[in-house]
């Protein structure tokens, strides 16, 4: 283990808070009472919740404690497949942070949100000129919730074609969200399986569609990381029978200013902010995953949507054929000014810089590792690349083993056992803000685990050694669940 | 820029290990017909100083908390924030990392969703709580979809009227492909939900209230509770004051099935709507029907306490169009800001805390019923009331609202067109009494 | 090792700045150019400095690594007597950031700065109050800056009494700073001991007082925790000689709203605002160390001063006396923000609290350990207590072996070999902002470290295991000094 | 209160450990004479919300960047502030950490200062920096503190009238009580500092100009040393514009011995004067000499790189009344934060930032120009320059000071009574080109 990052050093241990509680303190001012106490009917109150009683300092140094315990992108390379775990400029935060944006109110009147919805506005624009589509709505939620949203547009279209249909083809490298979002809208998912090259032949789509087909959902690249080069031809397929093609933009970090979705027969398509457009995730959210869609599916986007009347901005609250509403409010409007931000911080030029370099990073490691790991599908990649642990096998290795390892080697590691369609799959995506030698040193890391999967593999098996817990037992925590203290 | 590290010597090197020739020729395998032919039409990459000025002239053109007085609640309440939320929540660590998927270098955010779903359930009277979801409309949405689940046989659901139109609005874009029959439990003269459209139905698969509901009164939990089993249906409720349960009687003490909530009050900016904190959490029965994460205690190899996502075999990646429900990424970063807001308001300061809220709107609906505005419903509220305002009051609405930056109350004509010059108000605790004063005497 | 808080986890190397740089990287935004550019004489210009190129990503890992590597307040307890390492508000953060602060300038016209010097006005108040003195001033940067201000003072008013004297009194448990400041102005220190119960006998003191000598030096409490019961005997004899008394103020957290410094004697005193008022070290500074005098001191107090006019405020840039400018401006305004905030978050009432509740975690400490370490002053102690490695001796353990073991058990080490007046020192300052469970923690903790002491000694030889680094040659650093990359 | 944790429960056990009776009790060692005897006359403690509003109110009674325009720089200048700065800076395993006495658990804050140590002798050409002081001006007396140590036969130096007349004032103030002399340098039609004075001394401890000096010429140290050497007197320059030495010649190539500079540009605040960033740094003759913490590089036991504070028997925990000086806490924050600053804009940047803020003062000095103003200095300068203002100006002044928020330029005649009607001018690259057009047309 020379020339890696990961190392060990002191850190703390922490109790739960409510084992740290005593009875009497409390962490927040509370504010003066300059107005009578009024109580309420008995009958209507309760006692009040069980809570930790803490002082500001034990909250303070309890989650820092916790923090301590966690690896973020700041820490070190996250190459996690699919999430595009790129740099979150630390300025987003700032301009989310600004007193106008985070404490304004969704329901004051228009006229005192004209800020608030200029951005909404551009943003808007932005993405539809990014897809080469026509309109976009930013309330969906994160990129499962776009998938509904698109899907129930696509469900209403049908609907207003005075034919709904009843099914939705789904390749086999989908994202599990893809057919659970189709089957939320009552279609029945068909799946298809990628062509041998990884991807998806125009005969396998055409096989299956027909007019009970509601459409396609299709991710572009794909999951493996590749372009879906018949991806007109499918469309076209899909189109001709009256279906709609739904694009999962999950991978746009590949394709920005290389190709517009719009333009290659994809009807309607989700964006994660959360990924492409570098707001932090969060440790699991809070993402945003807008959708655009054409021509085609506009009269279906939910409301309320953004107008531009000269120089002042208006929510339309209602349109005829609407699908209706898919959040409370606008969108995660302060994800949203965090992806603005990045947009408008790169431009259309390096936006496209973006792709190229993410692109680049994802080949590069690609090409470096080839002859370690195992290469399901030996083509040119976009932004991230597939591998397996097949040559592992030999010695009892598996990607389970060789991603705990790396851990031991300070990075994060890749994505694995997804997608399904490879057998223990190790999904590398390096993003574009990783420099060259972050990664050949993570590319260093690899080769050595390689080695010791050969000549030492008890120590990928007992891996991670120096993290704060080694591998947990999780067929313990699901047969008796304890998701309470 | 600034972001992008490669220099073009780190460039032309790498180009060679791949064998390009170009950044362009990496898109080879893309069918020429697919590629942009021009540049994208977007505005030139700003500095972070032109960013800079251009955002904080957007932001200061919006109404805002704590400068404006925005008297509004409806989903959305201005809440103090304790300084110490957003610098800790903002610590990389927990904002930077993804959901986490390697347990052993993410115990950090682990054991602070562990121990906001206790918390939560603490708080709620409930058995379970997932570590998330997207906000309180979506969430209702899911636990109507779990109620369907659950009475296979039935697809028909009751909601109340007083349930936020917007949640009403998200069930019914939920509900609609599956086309579930929803009955409208209209309001009765003291502001709570009317049951007795059921009367006559045996085949509701869940009802559905709001409490304290969109009215900002207090519903009886145990009576619909009682009239939920009478029929068989289980029994929802949501809220978007997530503070009222610091004084009000838990739902899970009166025998809710499941729950679900707002939870931006606690410690989350209003954000102009989002993000919030969809709370998802119920008895422990539907432990397997609840969607999205859990995070779940256990012990690694050396036999030290520590924490997974568990429970993972209902959702969408492992069981794919066979799960529940679609959700992936959730609210995971604010549960975690719930957490701690919770940790340190502590039983004392979220009790004390609600009583103010409380409080406040009691102060404020005297006042403006001194002021000539009357009040409809007598049902108790927490801290959000409907009142009818009396005669030439828009018009003094708009003057403060230009000239003073003050926005007294929400309009109701437009949810509930029966509803004319009726207003509903909210108070927090960051009105001071002299904020209160001050709008009264304005719109007198 | 127990129930301690020290555990190992997974922490990153990181290289250094400039092994990091390649050529044409910049991690900063350069504005636009919208004006022509001027090239001056190249007489005048040099080369580029060759400064380390990097993307603002890598930046921001490098810093984030290197934080792991610390231990803050933030991390756990950081009992370093005479430090006074209390919780340092976040609000005061926020506070001291708004930019009506951070962008003030400090030559802007005075009408401008309004806000900015009401708020330095109102700060020297209430820093009066708290110590009964009659002026005070805000410029020194730290509390040496402010003892070389006082002594300055000191000087001035000797000089003005027509008779410059040569000597001052300093104790032999003084700070280093006492003597060096005192130096400074060309004061001989005269070092007495202090009696053998840990505090000054005014015996002593009479004994070398005289009309050469400028006054004394007084720490009250003292760096041994104990509070100089005889300092109104001890002023007087100073006083009488014509003497003045000057004291340092670092122990203030005992006192406050328990003994006001100019009510027993003080002539002046100086405080260190980042450690009573909370203000955050940085791991060295910026502090900050204004000084309050008596009415005999105030005509030297630095310019510029102060003043209230009716409603509005205003320096006045020189009076007749003054021994002239400390600091360039006003001083460290910054920090002056954090502490007026934290005064005000406390009041009156919690400020004594704060000094009660201080003194009691010491002696909760020193009572619970005077079993396992040896009491040198076994008395009553005020915020700090003071062991020493006496009986640790036989076992050939030293303090620096005991506070290194610390470390293993997750707390920051107390302050080890100062006061030098007792052999092996070792000095526990809590501060009242931690918990009795903490203290319990760290309790325990130091009473296994005396049993290991006794049975592995070995282990606090090689003691601290856990963190980044082991023990380090101090030795060669000195000798062969490599100061810069 | 919030910050402490005590409960009464914990109160009383403890007092039990300590055999006291009450809290009052553990004081009754003070003497009775001692003890104060009526509560402190402070106000109530405020709550952090009112807190917010109070300080708020204060801050907005100041003109402050970026709202208002200030054209000053005099020695705190206004600059750009990359935001990861006070994000990293801000984690709280740096700032709230005290001096790094146990460097097994320092090792960030220590390896920062000697990233930091290294930059700045890079940036000035010199051989060993300090980890910080307080600010230029203290610094640059510690300066001659130590030609004055050096010369010990000597005791008269020489200062520049364009240094800081501030600096200059803390020199005095510092070197007051061991009656040093100081020989006055007085200033050619040029703008830079007229040497002739001194050619009848040859016994001068040591000679310091500042560089750009306070007029914003830009001295000639080549010649300044040369003069400095025929008199065996120690050279020291200062600087307050540290960013100048982005674009001119280091003081270290120009045989400068000690340098004693403000780092306040390097990303850190103007916060109305403080806390700054005082650079010392000086050729390897004066490692010994330089006062205040060093950091160096060493090994661990497992021949492991690593930091500690060394050589400290310098300093005066060590050396007590024998040290050179008395510091103790430094700047070393904002040293840290200088070298984030100084890493981030890295060698382009910081050259391409100093060129920006030339080219912004040559044309600024061209507007005033164009706007009647003259330009009495002939000497270049580097982002600041001094003009003499037609008649009427003042009253123009005031009136955009009032109205405008604008602040243009520093009366002189305070600093130097003959120079009625002279001011200095600052403009950096906040400024933009239309910011400057706009404040020239309101003064003309
Ligand atoms: C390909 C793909 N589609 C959809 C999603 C779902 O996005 P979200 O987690 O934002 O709901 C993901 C996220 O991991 C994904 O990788
Ligand atoms: C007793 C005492 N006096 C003076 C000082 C010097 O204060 P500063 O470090 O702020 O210059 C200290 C700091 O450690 C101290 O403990």
């Amino acid at each position: 283990m020379e020339n890696t990052s990961g190392i060990s050093g002191l850190i703390l241990k922490e109790d739960f808070l409510w084992n740290k509680s005593r009875k009497g303190r409390c962490g927040i001012s509370i504010p003066k009472q300059d107005v009578k106490q009024s109580l309420l009917d008995p009958e209507l109150t309760g006692d009040a919740p069980e809570l930790p009683e803490l002082s500001e300092f034990d909250v303070v140094r309890h989650y820092t404690r916790l923090s301590q315990w966690n690896f973020g992108l700041d820490s070190g390379m996250y190459p996690l497949g699919s999430c595009t775990m790129k740099y979150n400029p630390k300025t987003n935060e700032v301009q989310a942070a600004r007193p106008g944006f985070a404490g304004a109110h969704p329901l004051a009147d228009e006229e005192l949100c004209q800020g608030a919805l200029e951005m909404m506005y551009n943003l808007e624009q932005f993405l539809a000129e990014l897809t080469g589509l026509e309109a976009v709505t930013l309330q969906p939620a994160a990129g499962a919730h776009g998938e509904l949203t698109g899907m129930l547009a696509i469900h209403a279209y049908h609907e207003k074609q005075g034919h709904q249909r009843s099914k939705i083809i789904i390749p086999d490298s989908a994202h599990g969200t893809n057919p659970a979002s189709a089957t939320l809208c009552g279609y029945k998912s068909v799946n298809i399986l990628s062509g041998k090259d990884g991807i998806l032949t125009p005969e396998s789509v055409a096989e299956v569609m027909d007019e009970e087909v509601a459409g396609i959902m299709i991710t572009n690249p794909n999951t493996l990381g590749l372009f879906e080069e018949n991806i007109k031809e499918i469309a076209d397929i899909v189109h001709d029978k009256g279906g709609l093609v739904y694009g999962d933009g999950a991978n746009l970090n590949a394709i920005m200013g290389i190709v517009k979705p719009g333009e290659i027969g994809i009807d309607v398509l989700h964006f994660n902010l959360h990924k492409t457009f570098s707001t932090p995730h969060g440790g699991g959210g809070p993402g945003s995953g807008p959708i655009a869609v054409n021509k085609k599916l506009e009269p279906f986007l939910p409301v309320p949507r953004i107008a531009k009347n000269g120089s002042t901005y208006a929510l339309i609250q209602d349109t005829p054929d609407t699908i209706g509403r898919m959040l409370t409010f606008y969108g995660h409007f302060g994800v949203l000014v965090k992806a603005y931000s990045y947009i408008l911080s790169l431009g259309g030029k390096y936006l496209k810089k973006t792709s190229q370099l993410a692109v680049l990073n994802a080949n590069y490691i690609k090409e470096s590792l080839r002859d370690d790991f195992f290469l399901p599908y030996d083509r040119p990649c976009m932004h991230e690349c597939v591998f397996t642990d097949k040559n592992q096998e030999k010695n009892n290795i598996t990607t389970l083993d060789i991603s705990k390892r790396i851990i031991d080697y300070g990075f994060h590691p890749p994505t694995i056992y997804f997608p399904l369609v490879v057998h223990g799959s190790i999904m590398i995506e390096p993003t574009e803000t990783e420099s060259k030698e972050t990664i050949d040193e993570f590319i260093a890391a690899l080769k050595q685990i390689a080695k010791e999967a050969e000549n030492n593999p008890e120590i990928l098996k007992s891996a991670p050694h120096l993290s704060k817990v080694s591998r947990l037992d999780e067929v313990a925590a699901a047969r008796k669940p304890m998701l309470r203290g | 820029m600034r972001y992008l590290p490669h220099t073009e010597q780190d460039i032309q090197e790498m180009l060679k290990k791949t064998g390009h020739t170009s950044l362009d020729d990496l898109f080879k395998t893309i069918p020429a017909q697919c590629q942009l032919k021009k540049e994208l039409d977007l505005p030139e990459a700003l500095t972070e100083w032109e960013l800079d000025s251009h955002m904080e002239e957007l932001a200061s053109l919006n109404a805002a908390f704590p400068k404006q007085k925005i008297f509004i609640g409806a989903g959305s309440y201005p809440h103090y924030i304790p300084s110490l939320i957003p610098y800790i929540a903002g610590r990389s660590e927990f904002a930077t990392a993804y959901t986490p998927y390697q347990p052993e270098i993410s115990q950090g955010t682990l054991q602070g969703i562990y121990e906001f779903q206790t918390m939560i359930t603490e708080l709620l009277g409930t058995d379970v709580a997932t570590a998330s979801h997207y906000d309180c409309g979506t969430a209702l949405a899911e636990a109507l979809l779990i109620a369907l689940k659950k009475k296979k046989k039935l697809n028909k659901i009751a909601l109340s009227s007083l349930i936020h139109p917007h949640h009403r609005q998200i069930i019914k874009t939920y509900l609609d492909p599956r086309g579930c029959e929803i009955v409208d439990l209209p309001f009765k003269d003291d502001g709570t939900t009317d049951f007795s459209p059921l009367d006559a139905m045996d085949d509701i698969a869940g009802i559905a209230i709001q409490s304290p509901n969109f009215f900002g009164c207090i519903e009886n939990l145990e009576q619909a509770k009682a009239i939920a089993d009478s029929k068989k249906a289980l029994f929802i409720t949501s809220f978007t004051e997530c503070l009222a349960y610091g004084l009000l009687k838990s739902p899970g003490k009166c025998g809710v099935d499941l729950v679900a909530g707002e939870g931006q009050s606690l410690g989350i900016p209003q954000s102009f709507g989002g993000p919030g904190l969809g709370i998802l959490t119920s008895s422990k029965k539907y432990i397997r029907d609840l969607p999205g994460r859990y995070v779940g205690r256990t012990k690694d190899k050396n036999g030290e306490t520590g924490f997974v996502l568990t429970l993972s075999t209902r959702e969408q990646h492992i069981r794919r169009e066979k799960a529940g429900s679609n959700i992936c990424s959730n609210n995971g970063l604010n549960a975690l800001t719930a957490g701690i807001y919770l940790a340190a308001a502590g039983k004392n300061g979220i009790r004390a805390l609600a009583q103010l809220n409380h409080d406040k709107a009691v102060f404020l609906e005297k006042e403006l019923h001194k002021a000539g505005f009357t009040t409809p419903f007598s049902q108790p509220f927490f801290n959000e009331f409907v009142v009818k305002a009396p005669k030439g009051f828009k018009e003094k609405r708009d003057a403060v609202k230009k000239n003073k930056g003050m926005v007294p109350g929400l309009a109701l004509e437009k949810y509930y067109p029966l509803l004319k010059d009726h207003y509903l108000f909210c108070a927090t605790e960051v009105f001071s009494k002299k904020d209160m004063e001050t709008m009264v005497r304005e719109v007198k």
